[in-house]
């Protein structure tokens, strides 16, 4: 089924079983985003410690690829350095305004590479970006915070 | 005539194309906007290719013409509404209709009828769709007037038990759905509009939901102001109007100012034409009212009666078959008395978004979301719900295609 | 691609028609409105025969297409304008962009850039279409703003002999036309628009009557706000834009209440989605948009500069032939550096009116009386004046037409 | 030519040489009155005397049809009774309104017959009505400024 493409077993699995879903007590930055169209909310801390970030925990409700796909991206950037976390940032977003033209590359993206099929339902891609414009609000906001400290 | 949507259906060339890879598209999202018969569609190509001018500007035959197309319309939708010719005033579209007459009520000077100071209240409800909340919201801010609303009962109807509590000797305007696009809910006006009246203040009924599915006669309602849009209506996009008494609008200021709404304009100041000239400046909407005007008569061939007791019968079927679905929870009362063709729902845990993806692969094309009554939604407890709504077009078979696909889904998510 | 109007007028249906018993249609009206090519009739009616959903409201493959329609016709009109994407803001035509702009600016609040105060400036000139007049003068009345204006040469030109005068440390918008629909005059606005920012100013221009009819780049001219019509564009009726620098449009607040331009809303509270989307609510006229995006490829694909280049050449035979003319009186500037084409003209003793009236006998379509722009011709000194305005459709042959019809129109009333 | 139907004789010879076209200097009602779609524009004065019209005269600009309009009434309602006048002005709306579908009746409105081929140009309707309609106004100010005498 075409439909099998969009909703890949990665995706319904995070769905299921969403990683990291639980705000933590502490953090450098929290967030909340809303996707006005259809009422998606999500909020977001998140750690960095010596320019890696330390951790990203999260709240939020939606629809299972808004919720997949911050699963994803914190089991995907927990640990990585803040270059590297913003290098893979840009390939996902890129991914998702492909309109299906792109497959994208696994060596970056892991386990979000499972999300390639959003872009093809434009609609949708909102729903895919939510966590991760939070995730980059978030990171702006800690690193300016540092700057400061 | 007897009733036939499939023969209806055969009006409306969109359902000649597939969805999503051949299957049948089953469009249950008319609350949102109606497909078009091709005599709309053909009015507004009509016009551009032999009669297009701007009207009411220019003693040339083309304009002659454009002029007398325009107007006609205007008689058409006047019938239609049981108004007089010059209480109609074309819009873009509702939402336009509404911050018309917010800003125009904004703008009466002190001595007018309209003009709100501080401590004036205005009514509206939970139910509102934003375009008839949001406006309210900003013409309070403005002039210090209060906003005031009625709230939903857990069943999603008004609720009224406080009808005098919340309609007092303060109130200004009244400003109220007709049917909830999100519940469904047809809201009773008889006591309402009497109150409001009692007290002194205009009665301005949102009719988007309703005037497009069943009779509405603004005499009988005895309603001040009305608002809906063509495109809800099987008319085109870039069109609404605005019903409203003769003596109201005479008195209303204008809201948009430009061209053909002057009665003499000087480098400082201007005068107005008589209404509905005064709320209609620039070159108009022609074509898309030729439109609607075509659209409306197209309504009435085929009967609004009729229309309604199709979507009545279909609203029936459909929410007792969806009550069969396990963990499926209709948001809005189940009561047919209370109602109109708009359902909408919960899965379980399944997000609308996800429901509604599994029912566009099906061919299926229902809304999810907040609909644009977020603080709807917001009180009736969901963080959105999925949305089918039905017109004349739809047939007993869309619902049992709907039915299978809600199952199907719970099996896909589930 | 050479240049034919003879070729174009076979993509306007309305020219197969004929005017009063048999006469060849010479439309010189397209200053009021332009005729339709029909890739644009098309575009519309495809919209509703295969696309027809709600925009940006559900997730279902009807709606995806209504968005990706929509949003192709938005970056159309970007590339047209030389603007971004964003700063495309969807009116029902021009009046409502330049409305949109004045209560927008009025809703600014203080600490706002756009908010106006008591003896703050706005300027505008003698020259201007009741649309950009008129809201101006509210917006004044309403903030105690000053209005001030330019004033109007005899030879129709706006009067720049004091630009520091009249744009002064206390203006804080300028809005001009980029040509007037009365005279022809082009006005020219560097000058204008380096004083305007010299002084914090924002500079809109009205270009319903340039757009249409010459490249125009907002990049080029610097300025801050532009508005145009689709019906002068060969694009459908009820569709305009705003443009307007990014940063602008996010600082200015929103007019129009209602749908999809929210980010949030409660009972009491709103906020907004970016630009463009805040000034856009409610469900789009989107087929007209995207006729509006199908008649600017078609008049890309012609080339904009040879739009112009042949109103420029048609625009001169004219005013050499009507000025053979005894007793008719061009009003406006002649020289065509300084023009395009409208021409607007008297014809000794014999009235606007009754002149059109025996052109139109003749199948010729004028315009007569003040244009929406009745503190112009009162400063020209005239009642009223006859208007043939020129467009891609019309020949040298319609010229002679005119002549003819203008010297048999004194036999006649002679 | 059908134009002739529109500008009859009589029109011209009107609009040429207009009747009472010249503001007297006593009057009972004095109005102004606007066409805004072609700025034509009309003052009348007016003079009752005992329930007759005694005199109307006007100045003003505009098209032929509006300035033939105005001449033709006057000639036609000065020394009429105010009822009988105002039959009159019914019969001649309701003659402008008929699109063409009427042809009038001569022994009521003699002269103001020839504008009955205005009926069938909507866009010129207003400018035989002006003169028309400015003298109902007066008419009216006239009766209720003798009522308070
Ligand atoms: C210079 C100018 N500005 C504004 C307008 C108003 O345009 P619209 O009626 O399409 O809003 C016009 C045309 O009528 C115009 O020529
Ligand atoms: C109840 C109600 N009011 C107002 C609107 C706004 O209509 P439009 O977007 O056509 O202005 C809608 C539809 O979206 C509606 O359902």
């Amino acid at each position: 089924m075409q439909l099998d493409n969009l909703y890949q077993e990665v995706i319904l699995d995070h769905y299921k079983r969403p990683q990291n879903k639980k705000l933590s007590a502490n953090y450098d930055a929290q967030v909340h985003h809303v996707n006005p169209s259809c009422g998606d909310e999500i909020d977001l801390n998140l750690t960095i410690t010596d320019g890696t970030i330390s951790n990203i925990s999260w709240d939020g409700v939606g629809c299972s690829i808004s919720q997949a796909s911050v699963s994803i991206l914190t089991d995907l950037l927990i640990g990585k350095k803040i270059d590297e976390a913003y290098s893979i940032f840009d390939h996902f977003v890129a991914l998702m305004q492909s309109k299906g033209t792109v497959s994208g590359d696994e060596a970056v993206l892991e386990d979000a590479i499972a999300l390639a099929g959003v872009s093809k339902y434009p609609a949708r891609i909102k729903c895919a970006l939510l966590g991760w414009m939070a995730f980059k609000d978030a990171s702006v906001q800690a690193q300016s915070k540092s700057k400061l400290d | 005539m007897t009733f036939d949507p499939l023969v209806i259906r055969k009006d409306f060339p969109i359902f000649e194309r597939s969805i999503r890879d051949g299957k049948r598209l089953v469009y249950l999202d008319s609350g949102a906007t109606s497909q078009k018969p091709v005599v709309v569609i053909e009015a507004e190509s009509n016009f551009y290719r032999n009669h297009n001018a701007a009207a009411h500007r220019g003693a040339h035959q083309l304009a002659e013409e454009a002029t007398e197309a325009l107007e006609s319309a205007r008689e058409v939708v006047a019938n239609f509404l049981g108004g007089a010719v010059d209480e109609i005033v074309f819009t873009k579209h509702s939402t336009e209709a509404l911050n018309l007459l917010a800003y125009s009520i904004g703008n009466s000077p002190v001595g007018n009828r309209f003009h709100l100071q501080a401590g004036d209240e205005i009514v509206v409800s939970e139910m509102e769709h934003h375009a008839n909340l949001i406006p309210w919201q900003q013409l309070a801010k403005r002039t210090g007037a209060v906003l005031k609303w009625f709230e939903v009962t857990p069943d999603g109807r008004l609720d009224l038990s406080n009808i005098d509590g919340v309609i007092t000797n303060r109130t200004k305007i009244v400003a109220l759905t007709h049917q909830s696009n999100v519940l469904g809910t047809i809201n009773p006006l008889t006591d309402l509009v009497k109150r409001t009246h009692q007290v002194g203040a205009i009665f301005i009924l949102d009719a988007c939901q309703s005037v497009p599915h069943m009779p509405v006669n603004v005499g009988a309602l005895d309603i001040d102001f009305l608002v809906f849009s063509g495109h809800k209506a099987v008319g085109p996009t870039g069109v609404g109007v605005l019903w409203g008494r003769a003596n109201l609008l005479d008195e209303l200021p204008p809201f948009l100012f430009g061209g053909s709404m002057i009665e003499s304009v000087t480098m400082t100041d201007a005068t107005w034409a008589p209404a509905p000239r005064k709320f209609e400046p620039g070159v108009p909407n022609m074509a898309q009212i030729v439109g609607l005007g075509s659209a409306l008569n197209y309504l009435t061939a085929i009967g609004m009666q009729k229309i309604h007791n199709h979507e009545i019968a279909i609203t029936e079927y459909a929410i007792s078959k969806l009550q069969e679905i396990q963990d499926l929870k209709i948001v809005g009362p189940v009561d047919m008395n209370l109602r109109g063709g708009a359902v909408s729902f919960t899965l379980g845990d399944i997000h609308p978004h996800d429901l509604g993806q599994f029912l566009d692969n099906s061919g299926i094309a229902v809304r999810t979301g907040h609909h644009c009554a977020w603080p709807l939604t917001r009180k009736m407890g969901v963080p959105a719900t999925t949305r089918a709504s039905f017109y004349l077009y739809n047939t007993l078979a869309d619902i049992d295609v709907l039915f299978d696909g809600v199952r199907d889904a719970q099996k896909y998510f589930g």
